[in-house]
């Protein structure tokens, strides 16, 4: 297990990164040393930030207009060319809209098809809930045969996208938005399936993944001051789960507080509380959106949760306290 | 940049007209309307620093016909279940729709100042539990003509004379969604039922030319069982002739091309697919308010 | 809490009902005294068994063909216009074809629109999984404002319709396929949200739905006999879920099997394990189906994947072997 | 009725002709190669006690052509880049499909003995993971043409001269995802394409007519950008012209509208909604067998 044991306090005030920038170096990259990669989008060249893939790899990117359904069908269809499709959309409309070509005709069917959700969660905070995408990981994760990766921040994406144009088999990529700082080492290794342990500690574990993980990390830094020693797991792969970093984290700790920029229900918490009681039951706070979330910024909707992190903390410590 | 605030929810609200107003008075009475829901949207994307602000131009026609002139429905009789309805299916120009909302009195002019804000009930896409008049939640295209089709329906089983009204962009009509919707409009014959097109040809990235080409779009619409019908969508004239047919051509479903330039009549944004959702500057507010404030001529509008 | 403690080890052999029958029968009832009330299909007049309803109310039965978007769409825009409209299609297109539709047009819309999934879960077992809808309770637990209904027999169908007929919302209710015994009293009344329990025990707790309440009772009987008191309860809410009737099973059981014709991840079981984490962590075990099922009938699959009454009883006792 | 078994799986493997066959000598081979599908597949339905017999013999002559003269793609050549591809869209007549790879050696025949059973690659929907010569895992409809589509695509990004074949029913053009497809494969020209309707006029309950109607079907599909061509589907021989003759018209997508009966060529069952998926009784199926080896002549099939 990597362990990356910074100081994190600081995290609040250090740069913050759109990972789609790091989505388009990473895949432009990849595109450049294997012909087979291509693009796939719903007009969402501009909102993918694709133009300088588009302007580097004119035929590669393709354009099938305002269809999702199509999109996904086509992506698949390539795949059966020999292609990578890499299909970067607004994962809220991805995954609503393409549900059944994702399960069939990418899952079941185990074509090797990137599927990228772009601006996930609540990003799109202002334009309300039928922009944002909190279900994307709930909805996957229900289907057989697709892993699912939520990066946390710019190197965590470019390696995790790295590892998906490697690997012949369906794969979700979470592409945040909302700003984050980095908080995985330059060398990063991803590795599907495994969690990383970014911060040690006995007395309690936040499991979280993509925006939310900084959050953690400060979190632990609030606890720390008050003598609380939180251990942080950041899971970027949701499915598979790392079962075995969960069960330690419940043995060894005790009390496990989740958060996620997604619904609560059947999500990252839903995961790890239907591995907790399977193998080691202990207390846990699944933090995440229970509704359909008011206007506002991404920011401000995930400090409105629970999810600041003071509101991380408050949890870490009720949690601990139900321990029996 | 001064930050979204009630001295710049300034739209005047303007009334029903009596019925059986002359033609004339209409007209004017819907440009002004629209001249006013122009500006009054202008500053909310610019003041918010965000919207649809291409879009809302385009619709804006439309919308002031239809809410100045064409349906029954007003701040009075909201519920009635025999209202007309409208839904509008691109549903990311909802600055356009409050505004007209406002500006017909369904919400308080002062509510727009609350545009985009925290805990808003006017986010960037409709949402009809918290906006009074709005028919349905859009924003995700390829969803209103679903619900206008099955509001028409309602209002045949029910031999109801209400009429049902979608507005959809140009880009959106790649959903298939609208052609699964259009084959079953004119198999239930639903007469009673317009489909606006805000043809604009532009989309959100480019030209629906470059991007998955409509055209030929009244033989595909033509070939789905329904009436065509082209129009200027930026003449008032046209606009109220045609919506007020109902039905247009007895049996068949109306679709209405609606022939419209994104960001009319702003003369930088006009046909300029960079302002699909760009937020004007202070000099291209100034500019563009400049523009509008002149455009107090109803002819204005029909320098397509 | 309604209790109905019979001897049910019969229940193998007698008569199996498929819901659609007692669907059908209570919609036109329903129908009969209620002219808001209309029926929505995509060409699933025969396999929803609404031969009947179309002949009694030959205008209120509108088909909009194979096309299930549209057929969402069309319900909310009926609900708009003051009808009621009962979708009835097969579960596994209405839910992932029409996914964004269910999201925005009806759950965040707030239409009163009811959607009936047909023959969900393996019923179609030998079509293969592009037809299994094991996972539509997941993937519509995550959306907000939608209840979710999975009844275990003809009684529960039809008193759930009646309710759902009442309530002025968006509903989803499974109606099963594959034939099923009588598990509830005649004179049953569903309750939103309210859990059944349809046997005390203080050894172990069985929590299913649907099709495999019946086979939860005779894995009760078997454990009986074994000298085990299992407590069986019938969920047939999914959404909102009856959380006190969980803690108490955890709290006086100590351990919890659920069992579903539905995915292991994130349906009845993911909801219970969400329960029993945020509020008393017992031991549980979650059966389902983990994956693309393989060609058999319903009750072939319900039986590789542990749900036969005695793979019930067996995980029942390994569960209660973990508490500590 | 006794269940399926090995003893009912006798279809004989038919090898494909050596290039340059004349003709007339192609259409025989074809000709018996649908009777001897035909034969089979009601063997499967009949003893399997499932499937979907009237849409498997609407679709046999279209799959016989494909496989039995057109497609480049056989039992050694099943994973080559460069083979054509063919999608059966409408996967409910998998069994259709089972049979006809059987009779060009796919599979072992043996094989088809397995059909439905517990735990059998050979479900009620293709399974690609399974059974060698499946594309895409179909069942849902409106999901084979956008997968077409995609694979066009690489072609033409290939500079491979592969075609690209997708076989859909009329009721699925209901499904607005089809739409979606044909506007991007017209915006990409992509003139391999073939896209074959089997146009039978009957969906799962009732006619195409009664539920949602697709006439002006040939309209609609110019409309969209494709090249349209009518055939009678049960005729090899004008399936074979123009399943082989690709590009259709350079530039444009092909839409082949073949006209079918479902459940033809038995009498009892064509054109009759009711046989969508019912199993023929054991009379039922002695008729159908009776009249389908009478059927040894290949013009039989023209008799539409
Ligand atoms: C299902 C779906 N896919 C993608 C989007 C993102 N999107 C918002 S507006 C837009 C372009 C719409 O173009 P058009 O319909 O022509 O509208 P207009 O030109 O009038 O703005 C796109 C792609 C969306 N809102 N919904
Ligand atoms: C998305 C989806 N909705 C519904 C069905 C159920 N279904 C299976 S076959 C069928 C009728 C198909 O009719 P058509 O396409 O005309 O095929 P054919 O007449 O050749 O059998 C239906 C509705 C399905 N398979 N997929
Ligand atoms: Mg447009
Ligand atoms: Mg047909």
């Amino acid at each position: 297990m990597t362990e990356i044991l910074t100081r994190n306090e600081s995290l609040r005030d250090r740069p913050r990164f759109d990972c789609r920038d790091s989505y388009v170096k990473t895949l432009s990259e990849l595109a450049e040393h294997d012909h087979r990669i291509v693009g796939v989008v719903n007009d969402s060249v501009g909102s993918s930030k694709l133009d300088a893939f588009k302007k580097s790899f004119p035929d590669r990117l393709i354009n099938v207009g305002i269809a999702e359904q199509d999109m996904v069908g086509v992506a698949a269809g390539l795949a059966n060319g020999g292609r990578i499709p890499f299909v970067s959309a607004a994962s809220c409309f991805l995954t609503a809209r393409a549900l059944e070509q994702i399960k069939a005709d990418v899952a079941y069917s185990n074509r090797n098809v990137k599927l990228c959700g772009m601006s996930p969660g609540m990003a799109y905070g202002d334009l309300g809930p039928t922009h944002h995408s909190i279900e994307d990981i709930a909805w996957l994760r229900a289907i057989d045969n697709m892993t699912i990766i939520v990066p946390a921040d710019p190197v965590e994406t470019a390696a995790a996208l790295r590892w998906a144009a490697e690997f012949d088999g369906p794969v979700f990529i979470r592409v945040s938005r909302m700003g984050v700082p980095q908080v995985n080492a330059d060398d990063y290794e991803f590795r599907p399936g495994r969690a990383v342990t970014l911060r040690n500690g006995g007395d309690v574990t936040v499991i979280s993944n993509g925006t939310v993980v900084w959050r953690a990390l400060v979190a632990a830094e609030l606890l720390a001051d008050q003598g609380i020693e939180a251990r942080v797991i950041s899971m970027p792969t949701v499915k598979p789960l790392d079962v075995e970093a969960i069960v330690a984290a419940a043995a060894e700790t005790g009390a496990i507080v989740t958060a996620e920029e997604a619904t609560s229900k059947g999500g990252l918490g839903g995961a790890v509380a239907e591995a907790v009681v399977e193998n080691h039951p202990v207390p846990m706070r699944i933090l995440g959106v229970p509704e359909f979330a008011p206007t506002g910024s991404a920011g401000f909707l995930l400090d409105r949760y629970g999810m600041s992190p003071e509101g991380i903390a408050d949890a870490a410590r009720a949690t601990m306290a139900r321990v029996r | 940049m001064s930050a979204l605030s009630a001295e710049h929810a300034t739209i005047p609200v303007m009334g029903r007209l009596a019925p059986h107003t002359g033609r004339t008075e209409l007209l004017a009475h819907i440009a002004e309307a629209a001249r006013q829901i122009r500006i009054q949207d202008l500053k909310l994307v610019h003041y918010a620093g965000a919207g649809h602000i291409g879009g809302d131009m385009s619709a804006i026609d439309i919308l002031a016909t239809l809410y100045g002139a064409v349906l029954n429905v007003g701040p009075d009789n909201v519920e009635d279940p025999e209202r007309d309805r409208f839904i509008l299916s691109k549903g990311h120009v909802a600055g356009a729709l409050y505004t007209t909302l406002a500006a017909f009195g369904f919400i308080p002019v002062e509510q727009l100042a609350t545009f985009l804000k925290p805990l808003s009930a006017l986010n960037g896409h409709p949402n009809r539990r918290k906006v009074p008049g709005i028919e349905a939640n859009t924003g995700p295209l390829g969803h209103g003509l679903p619900i206008a089709v099955g509001h028409a329906l309602s209002a045949k089983l029910d031999v109801s004379p209400r009429r049902t009204y979608v507005l959809v962009g140009d880009g959106e009509l790649q959903e298939g969604s609208n052609w699964e919707a259009m084959m079953a409009a004119s198999q239930y014959q639903l007469d009673r039922l317009t489909v606006v097109v805000d043809r604009n040809r532009l989309q959100q990235g480019a030209t629906t030319k470059e991007t998955n080409d409509l055209d030929p779009l009244q033989d595909k619409a033509a070939a789905f069982g329904f009436a065509v019908v082209e129009v200027n969508g930026h003449d008032h004239g046209e606009l109220l002739d045609v919506l007020s047919s109902v039905p247009f051509r007895p049996g068949k479903p109306t679709f209405v091309i609606a022939h419209t330039h994104k960001g009319h009549p702003i003369s930088y944004m006009s046909n300029n697919v960079a302002w699909h959702h760009k937020v004007p500057s202070t000099a291209e507010f100034e500019l563009a308010l400049e523009e509008l404030e002149a455009a107090a001529h109803p002819r204005f509008a029909k320098e397509l």
